[in-house]
């Protein structure tokens, strides 16, 4: 049985069928998780995708986080559950007090729609377990507000302990210490800004998302 | 339970040592449009809004819950509360 | 408007005499001021085309797979496997002078709901862009606000933005225009119309609360040029709510999908007024409609304004009595407000329904007239045109090319990269982006709207203006606009199926711009014959002027396509190291080519001379060829020679590619820079060199070998040097010339 | 010549009558998170920064202009300016 993968959609998100599509392309099975609802249905790992949930209205994520569904993503992710926020899930996840941090508006002061080139800084996390430490993915970003932006003592201690999953070559929007994204303590729950499912196949320019969601679907196929 | 009503200003700023993109590109600009001498620009949010509460005491409890749990990201925002008291005169206009 | 005021309210709000009289005829007395202003609005230039239809009835607007064509929100053709394009393009120029930002956060807002009201899921915009020239100010805080605009409106919505055109021109200096498309996809069985059927059926307003959002918006912004005084205007501003928008379009499919609606309308230009008329006439019936039972936003709005408001992101649906719960559940899932504000009624014994107005059902009578009479008695006017009266003059009177020494600097000023502006939209949601922004036209992959299987078949799109070439000559200038679109999508190997097009205008009472606008409605009228599309639909967009002066006539062409096989990305705009460089639709052996109408005579000044000559069959020749070495997959790189002709195009595909030029047999600076249509360069290794050539004879096209994609400089030669620089030097004019001029970020947001 | 400094406030806030689509979905969330009696929610910016000028006089003039030409589209917005003097000491701080 195929690993199943919960994709959240709040009103305003607008990545979860892209999420749905590169899932089921590498032969998972995917589903959406309804923002109201408070169950997660089963599922073996959860996505946050990208949008802009209620708008992001005040700040991204901020109203996105009462959602009922959030209190059982974060019950979920206590449990050691693969926890993944794409862009608007990632700042989602920060919101949630999942991971730490803040991500503030680029450092360009505009949206960003570009290919970028990430470095796979740790392999310990559900998102690049499978992907090669040291080697760079081009993966796009496309986001507003993906200035990473953490106190000095939260840096130290993702630095510390492996926490940094993925850095830009070229940093794109003044995120500290080129952070594009980070995981937990315990490595199940991973936010980041560029998009994996955009990187799906040749046809749409790179395929290099598929050891990322690869890395991820192997990490549901555990509980399976 | 008679109730009062208050109107409220929240100034949501960034905290010192965080830096302000919008801010900075605002500073930036300002000499092209021929404005010299402004530094130091920091740009924030003003939420205004109208709350019904017990007393004043109440309100501002309510209003500082709000601004910690919503109304500001505590990593990054600080939050300056006003309250007002409206006279019921005024309140119903 | 106060009673106390000299002008009689029909002329405050814009009607004429004549225009009056016809209602009082109609309805057999006086008006009321609502009735008065609800026939204001139906009845404006934006509303009505009253300047235009006589014109656009001249389109040819059938063809094979055409399902739904101009008259409806959008046109729609058949796309196959069960699924159909919709498609609508629509102007927002004037709000977007005033209020850049929002302007053209609504025009997005304002086209998705044209194309979510037939069914569709949006899938892309596009943005035909173009302001006044970089050096003024307010032309550069124009374009920021606009791209701030899409980007924050069409970000946010979830509906990528693909592509669209960013042209700067002094024309536009004080009247920008922002021109935005939108293509959805639809499974042809869920094809909706505008209609109210039934007897009984309720009208569900959806979406948000009403407020005084452009209030006479419609008579007043769109029906009037403006400058400085304009400031009087300003409160008529709308808001965009691209997160209501979206919560809208997921309502609205789902309620599609559940085949729970009868008909249903978007709210637009005269608000309720129009939507309700609409459906109401369409459907061959009347509507009872209680304007007390709209959701208000302000305190104290008159019933004229709230069915003359032009709030945003609202819809009104038809549904049965008995699918109302159903309706209003799904309505609250996706927390959108719903609410029944009106009923379906019969016609009277002639067939005709009444649009009443009522203040609750059944209590009393606000307005009550001919529902099809907002829409069918409009007046039609066939204003006096005139060709202008110094055109001989001005025909004869062609520029100069450029000298030798010229060249270099003629080239580097024309070009600058798009990025600044495609960067900030996300262009690459649904995944369907093979080829986004950048190239010579958009792919996307078709895939099935609900079960998203892949069709393996890709969808092609291209917006092409040209007001240098209409500018000299309307008719002809057109025709080429529409055959450079069915170039472009050859370079992706696409073949075009559908038109669409939104006419920009100055003023319809000067009889030169009238005189533009039926020469280029011919141009359109004859291209589309000639290729054998239909135009399926557009938008007409008058009163362009600022101080008195007209803009450059400014049709801006849509051009839908069909990649049969999508296996691979295209080319594109690019080279390789080592490659040889052919010229495909000219030998340059001819006689010196006209530079009328080019970006480089425009850059000094010199608006005279002919067109270039145009053939359609040369052309149909040149497309073919493109698309089938597009399609066999043997070219590393093409381009067609457009805005700054050949010059521009290779410059171009060399700053993409970082790879020098090579090229020693440009016989002048004329043939370098002249915008002569059908005129292609492709780049192939070595070894195609001779196939492509053979190609080229078979097909009866004439082709030339330019030269070399090598090294690290551009230079074009011929009988002399004509431009040599570094790529380097190139690449930094061409990428940094909307940074340096728009870069600060945005405040506007 | 003597400058001196002032510290500024601008509120940006939208036009009444003017849609604020963040406010009201602000207003809109608020029961969901368990805050009741709040209502009236409007969403606008706050602009902080030092300017340097003559006297009060011109500062205010600088900063009316700024405010019309830069920080505000006067169509849909407003501003409303607190000017404050900073005595040399902090100035200098
Ligand atoms: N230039 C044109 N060519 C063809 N059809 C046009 C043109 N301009 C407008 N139309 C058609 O007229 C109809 C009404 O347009 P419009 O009043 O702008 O629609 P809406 O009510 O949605 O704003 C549309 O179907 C449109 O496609
Ligand atoms: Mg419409």
């Amino acid at each position: 049985m195929a690993a199943r993968i919960g994709v959240v959609q709040f009103p305003g998100s607008n990545c979860e069928l892209d999420v749905i599509e590169a899932v089921r392309l590498i032969g998972g099975d995917a589903e959406i998780l309804w923002h109201g609802d408070a169950e997660l249905q089963g599922v073996d790992a959860v996505v946050v995708p990208g949008g802009f949930a209620h708008g992001d209205y005040l700040r991204p994520g901020a109203i996105a986080r009462f959602s009922p569904v959030m209190s059982a993503v974060v019950e979920f992710a206590g449990q050691g559950g693969p926890v993944v926020g794409i862009c608007n899930g990632f700042q989602v996840l920060t919101e949630a007090g999942l991971l730490p941090g803040a991500l503030q508006k680029n450092r360009g002061l505009k949206f960003l729609c570009a290919p970028a080139e990430l470095r796979v800084d740790s392999t310990n996390s559900v998102l690049t377990s499978a992907a090669t430490k040291g080697s760079v993915l081009r993966v796009p970003i496309n986001h507003f507000e993906g200035n990473y932006t953490c106190s000095p003592e939260t840096l130290a201690e993702l630095r510390d302990g492996d926490r940094v999953v993925l850095r830009y070559v070229d940093n794109p929007n003044g995120s500290v210490d080129d952070i594009a994204g980070i995981t937990n303590g315990g490595g199940n729950v991973v936010g980041l800004m560029p998009h994996p499912e955009r990187a799906i196949s040749a046809l749409l320019g790179s395929a290099d998302g598929l050891p990322l969601l690869r890395s991820l679907l192997d990490a549901a196929s555990v509980s399976v | 339970m008679i109730f009062m009503l208050f109107s409220v200003q929240v100034e949501v700023s960034l905290r010192d040592g965080v830096a302000d993109p919008q801010g900075a590109t605002i500073e930036r600009s300002l000499p092209h449009l021929g404005f010299d001498g402004v530094r130091g620009v920091r740009v924030g949010k003003s939420i205004r809004f109208e709350v019904e509460s017990a007393d004043e005491t109440a309100a501002q409890a309510e209003v500082d819950d709000l601004c910690r749990r919503f109304l500001t990201n505590p990593v990054i925002e600080d939050a300056t509360i006003t309250l007002t008291a409206v006279d019921a005169a005024s309140a119903r206009g | 408007m106060t009673d106390a005021d000299a002008t009689p309210i029909h002329r405050a709000l814009g009607l004429t005499d004549t225009e009056l009289h016809e209602i009082v005829e109609i309805l057999g007395r006086e008006p009321n001021r609502l009735e008065l202003s609800m026939y204001s609005v139906m009845w404006s230039e934006h509303c009505s085309y009253k300047s235009s239809r006589i014109h656009l009835k001249r389109l040819p607007t059938t063809g094979e797979g055409v399902l739904v064509g101009p008259g409806e929100n959008a046109g729609v053709m058949d796309v196959g496997d069960g699924i159909a394009a919709a498609i609508r393009i629509e102007s927002h120029n004037h709000p977007s002078f005033i209020e850049p930002y929002q302007g053209a956060a609504t025009g997005a807002g304002g086209i998705l709901r044209d194309i979510f009201t037939m069914g569709a899921r949006p899938i892309a915009l596009m943005d035909p862009l173009r302001f006044g020239p970089l050096d003024d100010p307010r032309s550069r805080w124009v374009a920021e606000g606009v791209v701030s605009g899409i980007s924050g409106y069409g970000n946010s919505v979830g509906v990528p933005t693909v592509g669209g055109e960013v042209v700067f021109d002094e024309c536009y200096k004080g009247n920008p225009l922002v021109n935005v498309l939108c293509l959805g996809i639809l499974p042809v069985e869920r094809l909706v119309l505008a209609k109210a059927t039934g007897t009984g059926n309720l009208a569900v307003l959806l979406g948000s609360a009403t407020g005084r959002d452009g209030i006479g918006g419609v008579s007043v912004l769109a029906s009037a040029g403006f400058d400085e005084g304009s400031e009087d205007k300003r409160p008529a501003v709308q808001v965009g709510d691209p997160f209501e928008e979206k919560r809208l379009i997921e309502a609205c499919l789902a309620l599609l999908d559940a085949s729970l609606v009868v008909g249903i309308q978007d709210l637009g230009g005269a608000g309720l007024t129009c939507a309700a008329s609409e459906t109401a006439s369409n459907g061959g019936m009347g509507m009872d409609f209680d304007v007390a039972a709209v959701p208000r936003r302000e305190l104290g709005m008159e019933p004229f304004e709230v069915m003359t408001s032009e709030s945003q992101e609202r819809m009104l649906a038809i549904v049965t009595p008995g699918d109302l719960p159903e309706v209003l559940r799904l309505c609250e899932k996706w927390e959108v407000l719903a609410t029944v504000v009106g009923k379906v009624t019969d016609p009277d014994e002639h067939g005709v329904g009444a649009l009443r107005i009522v203040d609750g059902f059944g209590g009393a009578v606000l307005a009550d007239v001919p529902a099809s009479s907002l829409h069918d008695a409009a007046p039609l006017y066939e204003r006096p045109m005139a060709a202008p009266a110094d055109l001989a003059e001005r025909q004869a009177n062609g520029p100069a090319a450029p000298t030798r020494d010229e060249a270099t600097d003629a080239l580097l000023g024309l070009l600058y990269d798009t990025t600044w502006v495609s960067s900030q939209y996300d262009h690459q949601l649904f995944l369907n982006t093979v080829e986004g922004p950048g190239g010579d036209a958009v792919v996307l992959r078709l895939k099935h709207p609900t079960t998203g299987a892949d069709t393996g078949r890709g969808l092609a799109l291209t917006t092409d203006g040209n007001h240098r070439w209409c500018a000299v000559n309307p008719r002809l200038g057109t025709a080429m606009t529409l055959a450079e679109s069915i170039l472009n999508l050859a370079c992706v190997g696409a073949r075009p199926i559908a038109v669409v097009n939104c006419l920009n205008f100055g003023n319809p009472e000067h009889p030169e711009v009238m005189w533009q606008l039926s020469e280029t409605v011919d141009g359109l009228a004859e291209a589309c014959s000639a290729f054998a599309l239909p135009v399926i639909g557009g938008n007409v967009s008058l009163y362009n002027e600022s101080r008195g002066i007209d803009i450059d006539p400014t049709p801006v062409i849509g051009l839908l396509g069909m990649v049969d096989e999508l296996t691979q990305r295209p080319p594109g705009v690019t080279m390789a190291q080592g490659d040889r460089l052919v010229l495909l639709g000219d030998d340059l052996t001819g006689p010196t080519p006209s530079l009328a109408g080019s970006a480089v005579a425009w850059a000094t000044g010199a608006k005279g001379g002919q067109l270039p000559p145009f053939d359609a069959q040369a052309h149909t020749r040149v497309v073919g060829l493109v698309r089938a070495l597009v399609n066999e997959g043997g070219l590393s790189g093409v381009h067609d020679a457009s805005s700054g002709g050949l010059g521009v195009a290779l410059a171009e595909m060399s700053v993409r590619s970082g790879v020098g030029v090579n090229v020693n047999c440009m016989p002048g600076t004329a043939q370098l820079f002249t915008e002569a249509p059908s005129r292609v360069v492709v780049a192939v290794a070595p070894a195609g060199l001779a196939g492509l050539l053979a190609a080229a004879a078979a097909a009866g096209v004439p082709a030339v070998e330019l030269g070399a994609a090598e090294g690290d400089r551009f230079l074009v030669a011929g009988a002399g040097e004509l431009i040599d620089v570094a790529v380097v030097d190139l690449t930094a004019t061409w990428r940094d010339r909307l940074p340096d001029a728009l870069g600060a970020g945005t405040t506007q947001a």
